[in-house]
């Protein structure tokens, strides 16, 4: 009994980081539909600058937090205008090729200035002290990482499906040229997802670094846990990746409490059961 | 229709001069480098495999359309399956070869099953599950693998009962250059075959495919373990050649590797497959070479220029650039 | 007459630390010694393997040894690229000194293997030992899945129980995890006192740690001991919840001598950005023992090899001597704390197990 | 004659390097019902892609009211008033009918407009847009644009694909729209159709203007019409 | 034994909407039928379940006898029912060449073999070329389909679907997008067409139906209004009144 709460507890605290580190893919890839594999990049850029601004400079870690967002969206902005607004129309492999550039320049800029060692984020002590929930001992830095995931995804979901702006953004991305002579300013519909893409993986990417530490190699090492959130969640669906956060993160945790010799290969497979039950995603039903 | 003369199909049928030229360059190449590169063996003889490997991706990816990023799979099981039966049966180089093309097509067989019903990103997902498996499993059978260590033991006997491998490298370049020319030709014959032109077919148009009747998931599973066989001959290779088999034959980094290097060289060529192989290993070497620490803005800067600029692979320079004039 | 001695290490990719700290460990002695040995001038050749990859270790020592002619082979951080390169030294006649790669069996698939660092027998059997003697009665062991892991398992499990401890549980944590949480809850409910933990350095470590204290282990007084998880590179990134953690290593960086402290001197000289770690002295101590068999042998790999064997010099580690049979380095194995000295967190040794040979070859 | 509302001076237009259109000159005036006739793949489409802005557009000017909009992107000239329906309709896929709509809706138009048009669409409201038969998608696609409220509306082939009584009835839908003084370009295969409903009839041969007559004209001298489109007609 | 397709008591049903509702009819060998209804009344939906693309909530179909309703497309592709797509659906980024090439290889059983070359069969390539000619699609046989006007597409999509020479062909919509003044070329095709061939024609297109069939079947709301010859059709005032509309006398 116990342990199947803790199963429960720790996975979905687990499942919530998985969420915030994936989210900003599911906008960029899932909504988006560009092969984004440097999400993983701009989660680094944002945790390398907080890195910075709380190591070197001191600065307390909810204001660097703020900064380094708005650090990584001040640098999306340019980069969507000047490189990403092509990448949206080539094929998928040629995205794959180009993200992948991408990413290989980001991390090898990351390992130029602040070399391939870890890159801590200094948070106040009591973040990362134990909260005493009766029956388990949880950080009190996953409470708030299951708040703060909570908040994000139900603020994309309104935005998403419920305002004009996501009947924009899915509109151009099924088709650009017939949504741009319906009047819809496609490429300022774009530039703002993108944004908002860059921005949520720079934040999940910050808030994850207690169990995913920021370093040069970041992109690549979790690009696999990225992709799979986005995949068993379903492509374009919020509630979806949301879903699939949580249930892969008490699957994982499952898999660790009850079969730990063999965890590794339990959650494979039962990724693969998962995908070739519902290819399109858990909350899609195969047609 | 004059208007339209320039955007005619450029798919000159591979006739007359053009069948044999490729194959001569491609000769040419190998004896010019040999001479010029002696102290390169061992990298070249690299380049070579890796070639075969991309070119049994080109298979799968570029003619039938079928994307996965676990292409390592069947390349780590060759390689195990080379090496366990160079260790414990036969150190005779082809017979390891049949067995790592075995077992290579085996893996793509059963993981294929259930991988060609896929597509898209779950399909992409299957496979690097796939992978992942049996890149534990390899860690985990310490007792067969040597785990994360490597299988080590492994000692070849000459080709065909005749060449040494030397410690210079000289057998194993011609060994691998050899395997190589011939799965060219093969796949040559292969994509201009009808089965070649329903895989393009199916990459084009899947339903359409269907409804002219053919059995889709048959020809996806059989181009699969086509391509499962040749690059599980690619992952014998490697054993055979570093006598050393790693966990590292199914990382994912190289599965992604090969999608890249094949991209770059363009996708659905097969010379498009070599060319993108050569150019990504060679500045890779050059750069790592002079700055290790910072090659990876030159490997990031290369591999932009050419989508931006050559969307469909460096192999499609010469025609780009007899267009500019 | 120039002796090249070819390095092969990794000094790209997420696992650059290992070659960038062989370089600066090999530039500091030769800051410190010269190029000059016996009349010839030694020069130190890198090749980049990018990380466990056996089929470019191979490559990069055919081609050292092919072009560049060199005489000795150094470098290797890891056990696939050791090995990938056996049969071609033991054809070749080449000594290989191994920097850091702390599988015993290496030294068994050649003759012309010798070693300067450690192996996990070696640091691991004295850390189970003095728990044993510490209080430590009840231990479950956490390890990595993956050779050295198991390696590090067993080794602690046969020492601690030989001293008469009990192991509650052997615990096997997947390499790719990142969440502890539920390894340190069965920690938590083992009902040992002690953990005993292996881990690859960088992200897991780091990981692990936290949650270690995170999951208040620290307050219900379980005691950690491990051996490299408080490695000086990974050491400030853990942060202040590393400190107290205990491990036994046979380098700290802030190991008290004249001559460690002239290493760490010229060291923090040429590359003030850096810190020394168990790696570096490997690097260091190799270099010292290639100019002493070029002393003794010059270019003849053979002779080198008997030389090596029972050569004993005083290191920035402190004594140490080449064991004839293993061909690994004999040396002092120090129990060390983290304390935070100033601005940096240090592991300060406080006891040590003396003169250690590698505990593990006759395995 | 008064100044056009719509006019296209010497457009060299096409996909990517090549040329469709070769100097296309032509002009639209307000209010007026314009057919575009001519044979597969003479470049009725891209005419009206070129005027939209979808397509590459190497020389020439396009003028509205005057106002040169050539470097204009499509969804500006689109508020500057012109609508397009694609001969693709180009239903957005996985946006569902109403949302499909409400894509288009600018200007304060109200969807129950297009409901009123179209009530199949009203009962599939809440399909998705993938999901609709041919000739569904057909009627989304026109209501769709017509909620941008254009004063000038580009129907590339409307009619294909729609049940007899609705063609009759759209025709009419049309006809309406240029009484109340928008301005209908109509690129028609049919050529009976494209006669019955316009003024004014372009003929269109390798993208260039061969013909440009009034309907009665061409009405009354049908083999001027043979020689031009119907070369085929046996 | 009974020739040709039956359709028996065939329903199909999208969540709650049902979009075919208890069809039974016969496509005799050599029959020509027209099926004909409002937008949106299920004739697509009817003809994806005959070729297999859907799968009918109940009923079954019919091929020569033996009930093929669980089969899946291609094998009922492979036993001589074949449909255009109402949206053309074709091989894009090949030549039309190849486009026609590729169901006639397929047709053959050729396309599991590795060693000739597909251009290789001189029987082969003679019917490619002449399908080619006879939609007038020699000029472009070597344009990659992608860069064709719509128009020519739906010529190339009937050229490929006739060549995969089926007992059942299914056109669905042939001639949309198609200029009246070439509307022959597909009128001609389908006249040209094998008399034991049995052709279900899909249109909207008054003049091309009563060219062309001699059976005409109204769908309304997914079932069968009325069916008769397009004498008796063009006369239904129902029919009139759902669907031709006041133009059609
Ligand atoms: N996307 C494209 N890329 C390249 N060429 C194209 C493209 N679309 C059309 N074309 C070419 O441009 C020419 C004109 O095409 P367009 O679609 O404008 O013709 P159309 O008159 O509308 O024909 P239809 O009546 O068949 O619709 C054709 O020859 C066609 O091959
Ligand atoms: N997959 C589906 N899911 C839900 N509804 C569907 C689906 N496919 C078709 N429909 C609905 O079923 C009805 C019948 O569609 P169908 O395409 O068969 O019509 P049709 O008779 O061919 O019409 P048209 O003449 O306009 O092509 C339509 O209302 C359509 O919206
Ligand atoms: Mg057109
Ligand atoms: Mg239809």
């Amino acid at each position: 009994m116990t342990v199947a709460l803790s199963i429960v507890v720790d996975g979905i605290a687990y499942g919530m980081i998985l969420f915030m580190i994936s989210i900003g893919l599911s906008v960029t890839m899932g909504l988006m539909r560009i092969v984004n594999l440097a999400h993983g990049g701009f989660a680094l850029l944002g945790g390398a600058c907080a890195h910075v601004l709380t190591n070197s400079y001191g600065i307390p870690f909810i204001p660097a937090l703020l900064v380094s967002v708005m650090a990584v969206v001040v640098l999306a902005l340019p980069l969507e205008r000047l490189v990403y607004r092509h990448i949206y129309r080539f094929s998928e492999l040629e995205q794959v090729l180009a993200t992948i550039g991408i990413v290989f320049i980001m991390i090898a800029s990351v390992n130029l200035f602040l070399g391939s060692t870890l890159l801590p984020i200094r948070m106040p002590p009591v973040v990362s002290s134990p909260v005493d929930l009766g029956f388990k001992v949880l950080p009190l830095h996953r409470i708030i990482v299951i708040l703060a995931g909570l908040a994000v995804v139900t603020a994309l979901y309104l935005l998403v499906e419920r305002t004009r702006f996501g009947i924009y953004l899915r509109a151009s991305v099924d088709n650009q040229a017939t949504a741009a002579s319906l009047g819809i300013d496609t490429p300022k519909v774009y530039l703002a997802a993108f944004a908002l893409g860059a921005a949520l993986a720079a934040f999940g990417g910050i808030l994850g670094a207690e169990l995913l530490p920021i370093e040069a190699y970041y992109p690549l090492r979790y690009m696999v846990l990225f992709l799979i959130v986005v995949a068993v969640g379903g492509m374009g669906s919020i509630i979806g990746s949301f879903v699939a956060a949580l249930s892969l993160g008490i699957l994982d945790t499952a898999g660790r409490y009850l079969l730990p010799d063999i965890g590794t290969i339990f959650f494979f497979l039962a990724i693969t059961a998962v995908l070739a039950l519902r290819p399109n995603g858990l909350l899609v039903k195969s047609s | 229709m004059s208007a339209n003369s320039t955007i005619a199909a450029a798919r000159p049928q591979i006739r007359g001069a053009a069948t044999f030229l490729p194959p001569i360059i491609l000769l040419a190449g190998a004896f010019v480098a040999f001479w010029l590169f002696p102290y390169d063996l061992g990298f070249m003889t690299r380049i070579l495999i890796m070639m075969v490997f991309v070119l049994s991706f080109d298979l799968i990816l570029g003619y039938a359309g079928i994307a996965t990023l676990g292409h390592a799979a069947m390349y780590g099981c060759g390689a195990y399956a080379a090496g366990l039966f160079a260790i414990h049966v036969s150190a005779d180089p082809l017979l390891g070869l049949a067995i790592g093309a075995a077992a290579g097509a085996l893996i793509a067989l059963v993981s294929g099953l259930l991988l060609m019903r896929a597509h898209g990103l779950s399909l992409l997902m299957l496979s690097i599950a796939v992978t992942m498996v049996l890149q534990e499993t390899a860690s985990k059978a310490r007792g067969i693998t040597g785990g994360a260590d490597g299988l080590t033991g492994i000692s070849m006997g000459p080709v065909l009962g005749i060449f040494e491998f030397d410690f210079i490298g000289k057998t194993a370049f011609w060994y691998a250059f050899c395997v190589l020319f011939v799965i060219l030709l093969v796949l040559r014959v292969v994509v201009a075959s009808p089965f070649g032109l329903a895989l393009r077919g199916i990459k084009d148009s899947p339903s359409r495919m269907r409804a002219i009747g053919t059995p889709l998931y048959r020809r996806k599973v059989a181009a699969y373990v086509l391509g499962g066989a040749i690059a599980g001959i690619a992952g014998a290779l490697t054993a055979q050649i570093t006598s050393l088999v790693s966990i590292e034959a199914f990382n994912f980094a190289l599965s992604a590797e090969v999608m890249v290097m094949l991209v770059l060289g363009g996708a659905g060529r097969l010379y498009g497959a070599l060319i993108g192989t050569l150019v990504f290993m060679t500045v890779h070497h050059i750069a790592a070479g002079i700055d290790p620490f910072n090659w990876l803005f030159v490997i990031g800067f290369m591999v932009l220029a050419v989508v931006f600029f050559l969307p469909e692979g460096l192999i499609s320079l010469p025609k780009r650039l007899m267009r500019l004039d | 007459e120039t002796i090249k001695v070819g390095v092969i290490a990794t000094f790209s990719g997420p696992n650059a630390i290992w070659g960038k700290q062989f370089q600066e460990a090999i530039q500091v002695y030769v800051a410190q010694h010269g190029k000059e040995v016996a009349g010839n001038t030694v020069e130190f050749v890198y090749k980049d393997v990018g990380g466990p990859n056996p089929d470019a270790s191979k490559a990069a020592a055919q081609e050292l040894l092919i072009r560049e002619g060199v005489k000795y082979l150094a470098g290797f951080d890891f056990t696939p690229n050791a090995l990938a390169v056996a049969p071609l030294i033991t054809q070749a006649k080449v000594p290989a000194v191994i920097f850091n790669s702390a599988t015993s069996a290496i030294n068994k698939q050649s003759e012309f293997f010798v070693r300067t660092s450690f192996t996990l027998w070696q640091v691991t059997v004295p850390a189970a030992h003095w728990a044993a003697s510490n209080g430590a009665k009840k231990i479950v062991t956490a390890v990595s899945d993956y050779n050295p892991g198991v390696d590090a398992e067993n080794a602690f499990v046969s020492a601690f129980e030989e001293k008469g401890g009990t192991v509650v549980e052997k615990i096997r944590m997947p390499l790719q995890t990142t969440d502890f949480a539920p390894f340190l809850q069965r920690i938590k409910s083992s009902g040992a006192d002690t953990v005993f933990a292996f881990l690859p350095a960088g992200p897991a470590t780091f990981a692990f740690t936290k949650a270690y204290n995170e999951n208040g282990l620290k307050q219900a007084g379980i005691n950690f001991i491990g051996t490299g998880e408080t490695d000086e590179s990974t050491l400030d990134a853990l942060g202040d919840q590393a400190i107290g953690l205990t491990t036994a290593q046979h380098y700290s960086a802030v190991h008290d001598s004249e001559l460690n402290k002239a290493f760490r001197a010229k060291h923090a000289e040429m590359f003030p950005k850096s810190t020394l770690n168990p790696a570096s002295v490997g690097a260091y101590d190799g270099v010292h023992l290639i100019y002493k068999l070029i002393e003794a042998a010059g270019t003849d790999g053979s002779e080198a090899i008997e030389a090596a064997k029972g050569l004993s010099w005083e290191s920035p580690r402190g004594p140490v001597s080449i064991d004839p049979a293993s061909r690994h380095v004999i040396q002092n194995v120090y129990i060390r704390r983290v304390e935070r000295d100033g601005s940096r967190l240090v592991n300060r040794e406080f006891d040590v197990i003396e003169s250690v040979p590698d505990l593990g070859f006759s395995r | 004659m008064a100044d056009a509302l719509l006019e296209l001076d010497s457009v060299v237009a096409g996909y990517g390097a090549t040329h469709v259109l070769r100097n296309l000159s032509l002009k639209v005036f307000k209010g007026e019902r314009l057919a575009v006739v001519g044979r597969n793949g003479v470049g009725k489409t891209t005419t009206l892609a070129t005027v939209m802005g979808l397509t590459r557009q190497h020389s020439g000017a396009i003028r509205l009211n005057g106002q040169s909009i050539d470097r204009l992107p499509p969804h500006m000239r689109s508020q500057l008033g012109i609508g397009l329906v694609p001969q693709t309709r180009d239903i957005f896929p996985s946006l569902t009918v109403e949302e499909n709509l409400l894509a288009g809706v600018r200007n304060g138009a109200s969807i129950e407009e297009a409901y009123e048009l179209f009530p199949r669409l009203k009962e599939r409201r809440h399909n998705g847009g993938s999901k609709l038969s041919g000739g569904e998608q057909q009627m989304l696609a026109i209501a769709r644009t017509l909620m941008g409220k254009p004063h000038i509306i580009l129907l590339d082939e409307p009619l294909e694909g729609l049940a007899p009584v609705i063609c009759e009835g759209l025709m009419e839908v049309f006809h309406a729209l240029s009484t109340q003084g928008k301005t209908v370009v109509l690129v028609e295969q049919h050529t009976r159709l494209a006669l019955d409903f316009a003024d004014r009839v372009l003929i269109l041969e390798q993208g260039a203007i061969v013909l440009d007559a009034s309907a009665a004209e061409l009405k009354a001298n049908r083999d001027l019409l043979d020689r031009h489109v119907g070369v085929a007609v046996k | 034994m009974t020739t040709g397709l039956q359709v028996r008591n065939v329903s199909k049903n999208f969540g709650g909407l049902r979009v075919a509702r208890d069809i039974t009819l016969d496509l005799p060998a050599g029959a020509r039928t027209a099926l004909i209804g409002p937008n949106g009344a299920g004739k697509t939906t009817f003809a994806n379940l005959i070729i297999g693309a859907l799968e009918p909530t109940s009923g079954s179909i019919y091929l020569d006898g033996h009930d093929i309703s669980k089969l899946p497309e291609a094998t009922r592709v492979g036993a001589g029912i074949a449909k255009t797509f109402q949206i053309t659906n074709l091989f894009r980024s090949l030549s039309v060449r190849d486009n026609v090439r590729l169901p006639i290889l397929e047709r053959e059983r050729r396309t599991a073999s590795f060693l000739r070359r597909y251009d290789g069969d001189s029987a082969v390539e003679e019917e490619v070329e002449k399908t080619l000619a006879e939609f007038q699609l020699l000029p472009l046989a070597d344009h990659l389909v992608r860069n064709l006007a719509y128009g020519q597409q739906r010529l190339v999509e009937l050229a490929l679907t006739l060549s995969l020479k089926p007992r059942i062909l299914i056109l669905d919509e042939p001639a949309a997008g198609v200029p009246s003044s070439d509307s022959h070329l597909i009128i001609d095709a389908i006249k040209r067409l094998p008399a034991d061939l049995s052709v279900l024609i899909i249109e909207h297109d008054m003049e091309l139906v009563f060219e062309v069939a001699n059976r005409i079947i109204v769908l309304v709301n997914g079932t069968i209004l009325v069916e008769g010859t397009p004498q008796e059709i063009s006369q239904d005032p129902k029919v009139r009144e759902l669907y031709l509309g006041a133009g059609h006398g």
